[in-house]
């Protein structure tokens, strides 16, 4: 059960993925990869389904926000929330997660706050959490530099004998950046306990993933000497099997693995993006069959684990988080002017300090307020 | 004459070159279809194909190395990288081989390369999409740096650029890619001033206030303000960052013995930093006052609530043109 | 015959490679691979032989002209004679190379002059021919940085709609820069008419190639969507045969591939390297036993091509091609002072302009000449 | 004290700072059993086992980018770039992580990296071998730059940046790998000077020259050399080369009224534009002649043959001091 093997598929064909619940909600029978998640509850898939929900809630708030002006940008996650929920909720506390623009709803399921995760989209912060409170790095911009914090900071695992692992999130545009590749070369080199998380939603961009890859993006992995697996992404249960499976061979000692979570992005890149200009709502439509929040609420429907009362509470709960947010926007106050001064070093700087110095005395000279935030910044 | 927008007339530049040279073509990420995150690739893949007008894979070292390939073989690539703050992994390919590779074979290799690089802030985005970076490349021999301020020269500068048998850098401030203006479209490359020269935007006497891309229109705004005040400023287009052009300014200068130099880019390091030395080597004793740089903060670029703190504006400018002047300004008091 | 398929393999593994020729000289039935050289006559076998045996004298002429102080470096291509001549004959004129440092056993066979070859290593130029000329490009001292430039070469090609092709040479810890594998990327996306041959010689500097990957470098293509073959590197029907595969790939529009020539770098990495702080030498005594030369030699006697006289003739040939070079190196005239400006740009630039005619003057003041090489520079 | 060469005080730094800190740790290509190709590291590998002193494989984007992973679990990494020319493809990484990772996160995480970079020229090596690229990491806001010119600052300084919470670009002369010095192994870093601070090497009073890193020997040769001519120079060595320590410039430079600055990178905004500019804004009434530059030239580094011509030299550097005196030099007659 190692290294994928599918030269010959198209990388956008989603069918060649392994799966444990249809998109029609019906579990399907792969005991290796069911093995996984024997353990989970139905009431610990019902969670899933909360977290899924709420996320998905988060995303369509902050859209809004946005087209309301009170965010500069936001990038929807709307349809990749298995793939984010089954991965982030396979982790230990103590294991530390790298991710990319795009993975708010793995933050928010490692316990960032909503309302300070949306100051960066609003422009306040670079930040929206303590990448130490939470394990969570800063989501990373530049395309696949993340990946090798990741194996950089499993090496330190290795060298610490602990028995976590870190995971990085990437898209199927990434990968054909040099840094994945290179983080692929060292990992493998080091034996690193890091898991390769590529959530191929179908989309970088404009660019659909037949320009990056004409052969499915799981195959890359195995000739780094990485073992890889191809999961629907939009299978919560399979993704989480998936990645418990990853997890197992970092904390054995056996290095790195890589998934392919075959998925797809619903939205906009961001809400700065027009996707009707290069895709074909077609595609579209067919991917709402295979809404990764349905089919679990099919077969939590039918399990009878989704009363009314319990689809009541999700709702709620997804309410509260929005509300939540949308104050946390609405009323954060903007950064001050010698906040930009702060933190470039962490050690006093002569340079910085002059710079902030003499714009203290030009803004004096307006009358103009000099106060600064005071939170993250 | 054609009034247009500034990106229209980056557009109508590749259009013109393309339909000029078969030999050119255009690469970068998202500018088939999408015709770019700009749009500033509008329409071309349509017209040209998809040969023409490459959506390539995510990767900047990449479209720079293959670019380089293209070149050895005759081509001349024009290449998007997306915005500013991801030209950076095609850093090493850009320094060690697009600038070093007509110098490595004595000549015997051509690198007729334009790399576009939408650059500065102003539009409110997130981290690296507001950078920028000029100096790395002004630094740089072997590569030539220019940046646009408006729709004519960035329509006649690509064009220059593109047919120049070096490679360019050729920087477009993203903030004013939708102001308008006047194009000639049908004038003729060899009647347009040389992609080297600077230009004396508007003439003045007190003091000479040199800037280039998005802050040339700041610039103009504050030498308006500052003729309220009755102070004449003579404001220099730099159009060329390497080389830069000097002639223009040294002979303001020579009037003017006052000198302001105004970029986004931080402070230290700057290109700012340069035209102050080469200027007060060049023009020493025509000085009045030290010459006076007005720019952005040595800071990562900050978050977008901050930019507008960070980013040189008119009241900024004309507190240099204070200091420069001798007049009281932010600084009066401080020895230093 | 298409994708290499060895995870469990050592990279540094030679027994796992394709052969036409054993290490004693005997040949190998492998009808696929031997299909592909079926038309090489005994007589252009002992041309090969030729161009490895000069290369190996040019290889020692110049090592020697290092210690002698003529030249200021010299990278030694000694035992990768096979690899460089079996692949490097397989090529057309058309066909572009873009080559590493060490590749002067294959810029000898596209006809560099040797003598100019030097000058590079001499420190005269940074170019030992016109790349143009000999359709070669400048040795290569960034790792890796020429596998973008043979693949945008070869995306040319495709466009001019003409059937020649690009190959590019680099070594087994290239492999894991970023650069080559996003030129993979590239001509896999864009099915580019590009030979990736990797110079397996078990080493980078004072790191085994087991530092790079952990299993052979061959399997790392396919996952990219480019077969690739292993081939026993110090075997030049093998290699060429390997090449030819390639080519003709290339040529009928099926893309990229990639080759794995498994051979062994058998002196310093350069003039300045010391090898025996890091290297077994009986790693070294073991490769002695897989020469490439002599193992060709070995069968071209037996089948009776290798006579005496055609053995004098080609050390005949080494010596004068050594003659040749060692004239060449030791009577260049040195570059003028003013040859540092020369070639910065290809058009008249104000900057460069400036700091020349101030040093002329500078240097006028002394008296001293202003002369130029006039040669290359 | 111990009189040992430079490479072996940088070698004594790293021991020392690994024996004090069991996070140090090394990482590189070749650092291993070879000890690198310049034998910095000879014996560590040995003494602090093969996961503190770490051969990596050859990708420098990878070394960079797993170093600030690991100073995300603590650790302080020292990276050893092999040459100068083979920071490139790190550039990405080093700018918009390792340079803006602390300010990303409104300071919750430190980058207390340091990034070894042997640079510079004059050992006759092929192409990407001599370059001198601070610059381009003076001018990147976030990250601390310093170039060290003899033994002891090597020794003290290293182990200061290594032990420093922000990123350090450490440049050592590679030329000068071979010249020996006193090296007190045992003081406490508490009482060495701050990693920030210039130091003035030799008082002078009719001009200061200003450099860093391979040339202050030269520096000290010409001032030997001038002193015979009967002129005085005051030799400044910067060490910091990101924040720059103005004060004993400025203090020299009211004195002395004359300014020159040598490096071996490109003059075209090479550090001493950025020193020309500043000490002619904090000293305008003092000077009394323009800053002059001595530096290579605006050329990629030319061939090995041709390197005593491109970089700066004892006669070049004088001449540079006759302008700043306005004694008879190589421009003398000419305007501008
Ligand atoms: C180095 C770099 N180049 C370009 C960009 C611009 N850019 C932002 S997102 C994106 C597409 C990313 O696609 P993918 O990796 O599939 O992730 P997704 O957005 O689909 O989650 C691009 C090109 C960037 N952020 N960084
Ligand atoms: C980008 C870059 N990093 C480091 C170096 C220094 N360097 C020169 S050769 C070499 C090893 C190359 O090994 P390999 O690719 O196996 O080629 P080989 O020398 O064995 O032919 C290294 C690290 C370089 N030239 N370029
Ligand atoms: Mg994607
Ligand atoms: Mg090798």
């Amino acid at each position: 059960m190692n290294a994928y093997d599918g030269e010959s598929l198209d990388p956008a064909d989603w069918h060649a993925v392994e799966q444990l619940i249809t998109a029609d909600g019906t579990p399907v029978d792969n005991p290796e990869l069911a093995g996984w998640v024997g353990d989970v509850t139905d009431y610990e898939l019902a969670d899933l389904y909360e977290d899924m929900v709420v996320i998905r809630r988060i995303d369509t708030e902050a859209t809004a926000l946005q087209r309301q002006g009170e965010l500069a940008l936001w990038p929807p996650l709307l349809g990749q929330e298995a793939a984010q929920v089954g991965s982030v909720r396979a982790l230990r506390q103590d294991d530390f997660v790298f991710p990319s623009y795009r993975e708010n709803g793995v933050a928010y399921c490692r316990g960032a706050n909503v309302a300070d995760m949306m100051a960066v989209w609003r422009g306040n912060t670079n930040s929206g959490w303590d990448p130490h409170g939470i394990n969570v790095a800063t989501p990373q911009i530049i395309i696949g530099a993340q990946t090798l914090h990741a194996v950089g900071y499993a090496m330190g695992i290795t060298f610490d004998g602990t028995d976590s692992a870190a995971i990085t999130y990437f898209g199927d545009g990434a990968t054909s950046q040099g840094d994945v590749n290179e983080a692929m070369v060292f990992a493998a080199s080091f034996q690193a306990p890091v898991v390769f998380f590529c959530q191929n939603n179908h989309w970088a961009i404009s660019e659909p993933v037949g320009v990056q890859a004409h052969i499915p993006i799981a195959a890359r992995a195995p000739g780094f000497g990485i073992p890889s697996r191809r999961v629907d992404g939009n299978d919560v249960l399979a993704v989480m099997a998936a990645t418990r499976w990853a997890l197992d061979r970092a904390r054995r000692g056996g290095g790195p693995s890589y998934i392919e979570a075959v998925t797809y992005r619903m939205g906009p890149h961001t809400t700065a993006d027009d996707p009707t200009r290069y895709r074909d709502p077609n595609e579209l439509e067919d991917w709402a069959q295979r809404d990764p929040i349905e089919r679990l609420g099919t077969l939590l429907e039918t399990r009878g684990v989704l009363t009314e009362d319990r689809a009541a509470a999700v709702a709620a709960k997804a309410d509260a988080v929005a509300r939540e947010l949308r104050a946390g926007v609405i009323n954060r106050p903007d950064p001050g002017p010698l906040d930009v001064f702060a933190n470039v070093y962490a050690t006093p700087n002569a340079a910085v300090d002059r710079q902030r110095d003499r714009y203290a005395r030009y803004l004096a000279g307006f009358g103009a307020g000099t106060e600064t935030e005071g939170s993250l910044s | 004459m054609t009034t247009m927008t500034f990106s229209q007339a980056i557009n109508a530049g590749l259009r013109q070159a393309m339909d000029d040279d078969p030999k050119v073509l255009l690469m970068g990420e998202d500018i088939g279809k999408l015709g770019g995150v700009f749009r500033i690739t509008n329409g071309l893949q349509k017209d040209f194909g998809a040969h023409r007008v490459i959506d390539t894979p995510l990767a900047e070292s990449a479209i720079v190395g293959t670019a380089v390939g293209l070149a050895y073989r005759g081509y001349r690539p024009v290449c998007e990288i997306q915005f500013d703050g991801f030209i950076y992994p095609g850093f090493d390919q850009i320094v060690c081989q697009v600038a070093k590779l007509h110098y490595r074979t004595g000549g015997a290799v051509k690198m007729p390369l334009t790399i576009r690089v939408p650059f500065g802030g102003g539009i409110g985005s997130p981290e690296h999409h507001s950078e920028s970076p000029e100096a790395y490349f002004t630094h740089t021999s072997g590569l030539r740096v220019i940046a646009v301020s408006n729709p004519q020269d960035a329509y006649t500068m690509l064009r220059q650029a593109i047919a120049c048998d070096d490679p360019v850098l050729y920087f477009e401030p993203k903030r004013r890619y939708h102001s308008k203006g006047d194009v000639d479209l049908g004038a003729s490359l060899g009647d347009a001033p040389a992609m080297e020269s600077a230009a004396v935007v508007r003439p003045g006497a007190d003091a000479t206030l040199v800037t280039y891309g998005p802050l040339v229109a700041t610039a103009l705004d504050a030498a308006t303000a500052a003729q309220d005040e009755g102070i004449s400023l003579e404001v220099i287009d730099l159009r060329s960052l390497a080389p830069v052009d000097y002639a223009p300014i040294e002979a303001s200068l020579r009037r003017t013995g006052r000198l302001v130099i105004t970029h986004e880019a931080g402070l230290t390091g700057g290109l700012g930093a340069e035209i102050a030395a080469q200027l007060t080597e060049r023009c020493f004793d025509y000085l009045e006052t030290a010459p006076v740089r007005v720019t952005g903060f040595d800071v990562p670029y900050p978050p977008s609530k901050m930019e507008k703190y960070h980013l040189p504006d008119l009241d900024r400018i004309l507190d240099g043109v204070d200091r420069a002047l001798g007049r009281p300004n932010s600084l009066t008091g401080l020895e230093g």
